[in-house]
């Protein structure tokens, strides 16, 4: 009981009152709310839209855990964005110029993406923790630094190679590909949507089940107990900073292994934001953030259908801040009304015990 | 003293927080020009009772009145106006604001923010000896500056009743008597003062009568002077009061903690923060610190315990250097640590008290087994404190927050004594804990005393320090500057050299010596 | 932003400021003039301190300083506002709806009303339920742009045929020093050392100014009057140090922390409307702040949540910003070059003080640096545009523990 | 007060006199305006058109406004029914899988043909065509390998812009111009190139200042109008007097900027001295260079009516007018006219072959 009142409830109330304020709004434009929601659900069995919503269910998972990690304490990476997209196009060189047997191919692009997440999230992080410079500011910096990189190391006489009009890395070969699940007609779900699942699980154990995880948690609810706990809060900064950018730098290999075998031109921007809103969602919990991110997914990819019904498709993202205000606000206002209960609660039955 | 209409008379106030009754059917009568004491242990709700009158609390049933009129107080600024002020037990003060901005802060419509504001501040404290200058930022005050400016915002605003809770808690002897020799001048110039505080013979110094509360209720209003301490005390807690003291001594030649020439320096160029401590600490004795807060009795715990790094010097625990480890390594190598502020660096306060015994032992048994947290572990060990503890909660997965101060204390106190450490330092083990946790806190100390446990403890109640100590050295500047017998030093002794006065009596002697002697 | 990280005690007395802030900002902008005359004139790049740049930079710098401000006020009253973003949207938006209507002014009304609905929305979170203010501020982001968008193609779409484009706006007229503006032409042209610099300077300044400087120049004057010189503004900041405090001396906290975060919207959206009403924009554009909001952030704590501090930060962003735009990659070299003087300044000053390791260091520094001028030709283009980014993080590196927020600044403060 | 422009700089007061000029190219042969198989009347009223668009879509005064026009034409002129025509647009960022949800929506809707506007969409066509052989894609400014059913409708933007380069040679007081890209990408090079060779071509000795607003990757640079203010003013400033760009929406700020300064100024894509967003500062577009979507877009639907896809140019050049320039305004003097048509001959016989890359 105390699960579903302190957990599903408060994200339950806030998407229906999203969806509410929605409605109004479409309501209020000349818009039948009923057709539009109804389109947009009729569209996850179309075509590949049950498959792209999997598939970027898995690609926003990532990142939401980027962001949870930092988030556990009180670590705002907004620097996600950038950490992915350095990292995607290191990855897309790197797996382009080797050969490798297959599956090493692979594991090796992946971990390439990794370290280099990594290696750009330690900038802000060592600034932070020897300069105490904050990290909601050096991760947004670090972001348009990003962009600059990629395009640099894309450019025809770096990496990159001219394709068309399209600019690119050169083609990841055969052996780095990731094979992914084929439906026929209804898609392909990437091979990497796994990896996502395996992260969540691997965060899971290490939030709950490990020292690290607990050291994590600790120094997020209260850096002054941490501290006089043992735990060095540099160090967490720092760890937590690198394993936030590490899985940040994963973000787009489902995609880039799975199906373009590339970095180019149309590599997808805000990824990280929306990683940002989804751990918010989420809680920082892997099952809430799964949810989120579903979630997420789904208003993107079955959004495409408020095209036919002739109603503008950014009442999604209206609908994707109203979600995010409101439950956040909803889990503040169980948080409190639970601690008070509990409070009571535990008066009474000192009370009765004396 | 005239008596005629009372300045505040409170009648039947009750009122309820979730889980506990601060108040209930409280009634107070304050005369008009008298200082009225009010006394009581930790949560019988001194402060609640205070902040309704000063309406920053709303009372759930009862009356308030001020000067014969009864009135209704929705915010402090209504309090205000009908002549109330309030100094906090904990200093309300934004540090980087000026004195002066404090000080006009919500009484603004007064004298403006500018040079009559400052004018009128200047005035105020020459006539009652609350000097200090405005235009200083309050980050460079010390506590009794500070103490100097609350008084100062409550007589700016034009109270005349003032309510000062607990004002002397964090003063040396020399600096409330201060205070008392201004409240009493203040007195004569016909301002009535509310006081409070656990220190029953200053109670019985300054105030002219003195209201006692129990759990919630008033148990009745005595005469200060025809009262003994003790007698107050029994009031207060309705049955005989424990004692800090420890009878035989149990001291060894074992040296369990041995701090040399350590050093600590905030900010480059500036003053050190701790100066050349020398500190020895054997199996089975207690060395208390005694000092005026803001000495370094902080940063010295904190730099013994790796929090802080140390600029120079050593630490040694037995044979084993700890200089250069870290905070876990040293708990791990035996050091047990109460902190001073529990909140902010005892507990996880969200988290349940299985997972606040795991803090701190985080890679240790039974809690962890190496990487792996063991969860079962954990929480078989902390219903263990909580039996052997006596922690008052309904389970072990409820949060920390939902326990009282004094349960809370308990369960850090039990942690920290988990793991068989050779070493404890305790910072403030019983601040604001009541009786009966604070006996249980200090019987559980002398218990581990006896077994060999080495005790460093700072505290700022020196009843308990003397009680409790084997060894008093006392802390000014950052420096140990004097060594105290216990066994002779009054409290009196200790406050002359905690405020650097020098040494006043034979039990406390310049600290040189001493030093010298042991190398 | 976490105040827990603060130590654990009270820091012993800092050393007394030996001068006052005013000085302090004379003495910086004079420096300022100084290196950029001499870069100036050992590089042969007379563009660092010309005419243009110098207006450029004022343009460039106007959103942010605007943003920043908006960011100022929040955070001097406990509130973090990385929303600012999201408010900035909206200010663009509402100054086009009403601009292309009713000018230039109503714009400038309209953008601020906008902005701050976006602060009350923030204010209700954060201060109301208590929300972490970081969250909230992502959130209004989202819907900033989510709102916009849709009402864009609402209302805009019918008159512009452009879902993601509002009607031309009109703009303001912009006033030039007329007498003074040409005298100090010729000064500049002359290309004499230092003399014509400054009359660079000052004539950017000076020439098509238009009434939206005028007014951001106001609104820091008028910030720091209010925040600094009036009870309003103390009791305000008073929110930002210790809320509880404020609010046992009878400051209704909520009260203060509404206003100044609805402020703080409404100025965000007014530097929305900056952008809106800059020459050469249409009206509003999809996408047009383009994360100038969290520059603006970035700017005031750059300027240690001080006005004066704010407008140092605005301008530099929007002078490295504008210098590379303008001219690109050589000049950008320039100020390479530039940064080596002032890494020799910062050297000497360490030797000075004998702070033997910091010295060290900055002349590795300074070589790097050097070595990268001495190599380049240009500095790739790819990486001036974000040139402005790279500035920020090393100032915030070199200056970083310098700085001083407001003690509750991002702490959630409930009332009782 | 400042009255309009003159504000900024000292650029446009440079000397009188402009460039030396290079040899005039011969004279043009008389027009070979080939309209094809004109009077002949094609009938489209049984197809379904799929559009989808860039980001911007319909309304965005760019190439896909551009496309859609193309679309309109066609419906009038080949009778295709309204409620056989359905246009999608893409969103900022958007994953790829969205366009290719976006293209197998409207091809298993029965949508044939589908024209996608934009080379983004080159990557969702490799995948997507295969998957419905029947159905006839075009792509605007791509092109696909491998895939049959898929018709690339490029343009030689180089073309057009060599002749923009010599419109600016020739109207340039200083013999310094400017060019200003939105974002640097290889289409975007495209442009800069045709107008660096076109330029240096009507005179030798030209500057020419060139700008790209934001790198490969950041998009930002097609919607920064105050940017494309500043870039362009920075290059007024250093003696350009007259600017051609090729940065979308942030181009209004370049006119805007030649505007205050008394500069002059080329668009690019349609005729944007008849545009109504830039209306205010259209007296400095001396001409724009045209890069005909619309021509694509409807000669490739009226291909697919006429089931004959082989009619269509590989690339649409100055010979199919497929790229050109505008006179709107009448700045371009009959004189300068056959100086352009002169060029415009030799790059069609292929006299001069314009490179589709840039020099630095
Ligand atoms: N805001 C609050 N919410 C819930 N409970 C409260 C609150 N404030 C006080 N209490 C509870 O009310 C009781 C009285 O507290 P109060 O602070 O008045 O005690 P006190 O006599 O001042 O104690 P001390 O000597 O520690 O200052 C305590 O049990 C405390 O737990
Ligand atoms: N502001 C508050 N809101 C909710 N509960 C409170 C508040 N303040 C105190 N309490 C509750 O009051 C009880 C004890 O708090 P209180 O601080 O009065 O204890 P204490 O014995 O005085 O300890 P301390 O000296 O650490 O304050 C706990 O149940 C705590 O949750
Ligand atoms: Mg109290
Ligand atoms: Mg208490």
């Amino acid at each position: 009981m105390g699960i579903l009142r302190g957990k599903l409830l408060p994200p339950a109330l806030a998407i229906l009152f999203s969806a509410l304020l929605c409605g109004i709004a479409l309501v209020v434009s000349g818009a039948n709310p009923a057709r539009a929601f109804g389109a947009m659900v009729s569209q996850v069995g179309q075509g590949t839209t049950l498959v792209d919503i999997i598939n970027s269910t898995g690609t926003y998972y990532i990142a939401a855990l980027a962001v949870a990690i930092g988030f556990q304490m009180n670590l705002f990476n907004i620097g996600v964005e950038g950490q992915y997209r350095v990292a995607a196009v290191v990855a897309a060189v790197f797996g382009g110029s080797v050969v490798l047997p297959p599956g090493l191919h692979a594991l090796a692009i992946i971990v390439v993406a990794a370290l280099v997440g990594a290696a750009w999230a330690a900038i802000p992080a060592i600034l932070k923790v020897t300069r105490g410079v904050n990290e909601v500011i050096s991760t947004i910096m670090m972001n348009g630094l990003a962009l600059g990189l990629a395009a640099y190391l894309i450019g025809d006489d770096v990496f990159g190679e001219l394709r068309g009009n399209n600019i690119r890395t050169p083609e990841i070969a055969e052996s780095g590909w990731v094979p992914g699940i084929s439906l026929g007609s209804s898609g392909t779900i990437f091979g990497l949507v796994f990896l996502a699942a395996l992260l969540g699980i691997g965060y899971w154990v290490m939030m709950n089940r490990t020292r690290f995880g607990f050291e994590l948690r600790a120094s997020g609810e209260s850096a002054t107990a941490a501290a006089a706990g043992g735990v060095n809060a540099k160090k967490m900064v720092l760890i937590a900073m690198l394993l936030s950018g590490a899985i940040a730098g994963l973000v787009s290999m489902p995609e880039i292994l799975g199906r373009d075998h590339t970095y180019n031109l149309n590599f997808p921007a805000g990824i990280g934001f929306s990683g940002i809103a989804i751990a918010l969602l989420g809680r920082n919990h892997p099952g809430g953030i799964a949810f989120g991110a579903l979630l997420w997914a789904f208003l993107d990819k079955s959004g495409l259908a408020l095209d036919n019904v002739g109603v503008p498709r950014e009442i999604v993202t209206i609908m994707q801040g109203s979600i995010v205000l409101s439950v956040v606000v909803a889990y503040e206002v169980v948080r409190r009304v639970e601690l008070t209960a509990q409070q009571r609660r535990v008066g009474r039955e000192l009370e009765a015990a004396s | 003293m005239s008596t005629t209409t009372p300045a505040v008379v409170l009648s039947g106030i009750t009122k309820r927080f979730p889980g506990v009754v601060a108040n209930s059917d409280v009634h107070l009568t304050v005369r008009a020009g008298e200082v009225h004491a009010l006394c009581g242990e930790n949560g019988a709700g001194k402060s609640t009772l205070m902040k309704i009158l000063y309406g920053m609390q709303h009372p759930d049933e009862g009356t308030i009145e001020v000067n014969g009129r009864q009135v209704r107080f929705r915010t402090p600024a209504d309090a205000i106006k009908a002549g109330i002020g309030m100094v906090h037990q904990h200093f309300m003060l934004a540090d980087n604001l000026t004195v002066q901005e404090n000080v006009v802060l919500g009484a603004e419509s007064l004298h403006g923010i500018g040079g009559k504001a400052r004018k009128r501040i200047q005035e105020l404290a020459k006539a009652t000896g609350l000097t200090v200058d405005p235009g200083v930022l309050v980050e460079r005050l010390g506590v009794a500056d500070r103490q100097r400016v609350e008084i100062l915002k409550v007589l700016y605003r034009g109270a005349k009743v003032i309510i000062l809770d607990e004002p002397t808690a964090v003063l040396v002897p020399q600096e409330v008597d201060e205070l008392f020799a201004t409240l009493r001048s203040m007195q004569r110039q016909g301002f009535t003062f509310l006081f409070i505080s656990h220190k029953l013979d200053e109670v019985r110094a300054i105030a002219d009568s003195v209201t006692v509360i129990r759990r919630g209720t008033t148990v009745g209003t005595a005469d200060p002077k025809a009262v003994s301490s003790r007698q107050l005390a029994e009031m207060m807690v309705g049955s005989e009061l424990p004692s800090p003291e420890t009878r035989e001594s149990t001291v060894t030649d074992r040296v369990v903690l041995r701090v040399e020439n350590l050093g600590l320096v905030a900010e480059e160029g500036t003053r050190p923060v701790l100066d050349r401590i020398d500190l020895v600490v054997r199996a089975g004795e207690v060395v208390g610190i005694a000092g005026v807060e803001g000495n370094g009795q902080t940063e010295l715990v904190e730099t013994i315990m790796g929090i802080r790094k140390a600029h120079h010097g050593r630490v040694l625990l037995g044979d084993r250097d700890l200089t250069k480890l870290g905070t876990l390594a040293r708990r791990e190598a035996g050091i047990g640590y109460v902190p001073e502020d529990r909140h902010r660096q005892g507990l996880l306060l969200e988290q349940p008290l299985w997972a606040n015994r795991v803090l701190g032992h985080q890679t240790r048994e039974p809690v962890s087994r190496g990487q792996w947290l063991d969860l079962d572990g954990a929480k078989r060990d902390t219903r263990r404190i909580v039996e052997e503890f006596d922690v008052r909660t309904p389970g072990i997965d409820v949060a920390a927050a939902a326990l009282s101060g004094g349960n809370q204390q308990k369960l850090v106190v039990g942690r920290e004594l988990s793991g068989a450490p050779s070493l404890l330092i305790a910072s403030h083990p019983t601040r604001g804990v009541d009786v009966g946790a604070q006996a249980l806190i200090w019987d559980a100390i002398k218990r581990a005393r006896a077994a060999g446990l080495a005790v460093l403890l700072i505290s700022a109640d020196l009843d308990e320090l003397i009680g409790l100590s084997d060894t008093i050295k006392v802390m000014l500047r950052g420096r140990l500057v004097a060594d105290a017998d216990p066994g002779t030093v009054t409290p009196e002794d200790l406050g002359s050299a905690m405020t650097g006065a020098g040494a006043t009596s034979d039990a406390v002697h310049e600290a040189a010596q001493e030093v010298e002697g042991e190398r | 932003m976490n105040p827990s990280e603060a130590p654990t005690t009270v820091p012993p007395p800092r050393k007394a400021r030996r001068l006052p802030g005013w000085a302090v900002g004379m003495l910086g902008v004079a420096g300022a003039i100084v290196l950029m005359s001499t870069t100036s004139y050992l590089t042969d790049v007379p563009q660092l301190t010309s005419t243009g740049t110098i207006q450029t930079a004022v343009r460039l710098a106007l959103p942010i300083l605007l943003a920043g401000l908006g960011g100022l006020w929040a955070e001097r009253a406990g509130v973090v506002n990385i929303g600012l973003e999201g408010m900035m949207i909206m200010g663009t938006w509402g100054a086009a709806w009403a601009g292309y209507q009713w000018g230039p002014w109503t714009a400038l009304i309209a953008a601020a009303v906008f902005g701050a609905l976006g602060g009350l929305l923030h204010a209700i979170a954060t201060v109301t339920f208590g929300v972490n203010h970081i969250v909230s501020g992502v959130a209004i982001n989202l819907l900033g742009a989510g709102l916009t968008k849709y009402l864009s193609t609402l209302l805009f779409f019918p008159v512009s045929h452009n879902p993601r484009e509002s009607p031309a706006v009109p703009k303001f007229d912009t006033y030039s020093a007329a007498g003074l503006s040409d005298w100090l032409g010729e000064l500049e042209a002359e290309q004499r050392v230092g003399l014509s610099d400054v009359a660079g300077i000052l004539r950017g300044l000076l020439t098509g100014v238009s009434p939206l400087t005028m007014l951001a120049v106001a609104l820091v004057v008028g910030s720091y009057l209010v925040l600094w010189r009036t009870r309003f503004g103390l009791r305000l900041r008073s929110c930002g140090e210790n809320p509880v405090a404020a609010e046992s001396l009878g400051v209704n906290v909520y009260l203060y922390k509404y206003a100044a975060v609805i402020a703080s919207g409404a100025l965000a959206g007014i530097g929305g409307a900056a952008l809106v009403l800059n020459p050469g924009q249409p009206g509003y554009l999809e996408g047009q702040t383009n994360g100038r909001g969290y520059i603006g952030l970035a700017a005031m704590i750059f300027g240690n949540w001080r006005p004066g501090g704010l407008l140092g930060g605005a301008a530099l962003f929007g002078y490295a910003d504008g210098l590379q735009l303008r001219s690109g990659g050589q000049t950008f070299l320039a100020l390479v070059y530039g940064a080596v003087l002032l890494l020799g300044a910062i050297v000497v000053w360490q030797l000075v003080r004998r702070r033997w390791f910091a010295a060290a260091g900055g002349i590795v520094a300074a070589v790097l640096l050097y070595a990268i001028y001495y190599s380049l030709d240009e500095v790739p283009g790819e990486l001036t545009t974000y040139a402005p980014h790279l500035v920020t993080l090393v100032v915030l590196a070199v200056a970083s523990q310098r700085l001083r927020m407001p003690a509750a600044d991002g702490v959630v403060y409930r009332r009782g | 007060k400042d009255n309009g422009g003159n504000s900024a700089g000292s650029g446009s007061t440079g000397t009188e006199g402009g460039c030396k000029l290079s040899e005039k190219p011969p004279a043009a042969a008389a027009a070979n305006t080939t309209s094809s198989a004109a009077g002949q009347k094609v009938d489209g009223s049984s197809l379904k058109v799929g559009l989808a668009y860039d980001i911007g879509g319909r309304g965005d005064a760019s190439f896909n406004d551009s496309a859609a026009a193309g679309l309109d034409k066609a419906k009038a002129e080949l009778g295709i029914k309204p409620e056989n025509i359905r246009e999608l647009t893409a969103a900022p960022n958007e994953a790829e899988d969205a366009k290719l949800t976006r293209l197998r929506q409207l091809a298993s809707e029965g949508f044939s043909p589908i024209i996608t506007v934009g080379f983004a969409y080159a990557e969702s066509l490799k995948t997507v065509a295969p998957e419905f052989p029947n159905v006839k894609f075009a792509i605007v400014d791509g092109t696909v390998e491998g895939a049959t059913n898929v018709t690339p409708l490029v343009f030689a933007e180089e073309q057009g812009s060599f002749l923009a380069g010599v419109i600016a040679a020739y109207q340039s007081k200083n013999c310094h111009i400017g060019f200003v890209g939105g974002v640097e990408t290889p289409l975007i090079g495209k442009f800069e190139a045709g107008y660096e060779q076109g330029a240096k071509a009507a005179a030798p000795d030209i500057k020419i200042e060139e700008k790209y607003l934001t790198p490969a990757g950041d998009f930002s640079g097609f919607q920064d109008p105050t940017k494309g203010q500043v870039a362009a003013q920075g290059q007024i400033e250093s003696g350009a007097d007259v600017l051609y760009h090729a940065a979308g929406a942030s181009g209004k700020g370049v006119f805007s900027a030649a505007k205050a300064a008394n500069a002059k100024a080329i668009g690019v894509d349609s005729d944007q001295y008849n545009q109504a967003t830039v209306a205010e500062s259209k007296d400095v577009i001396v001409s724009s260079m045209l890069k005909r979507v619309d021509v694509a877009v409807y000669d490739y639907v009226e291909a697919v009516a006429k089931n004959d896809l082989s009619s269509l140019p590989k690339v649409f050049d100055l010979k199919v007018d497929g790229v050109g320039y505008a006179t709107s305004g009448g700045k371009i003097d009959e004189e300068l006219k056959a100086v352009l048509e002169g060029y415009k001959a030799q790059i069609i016989e292929g006299k001069i072959t314009v490179s589709d890359k840039p020099s630095s």
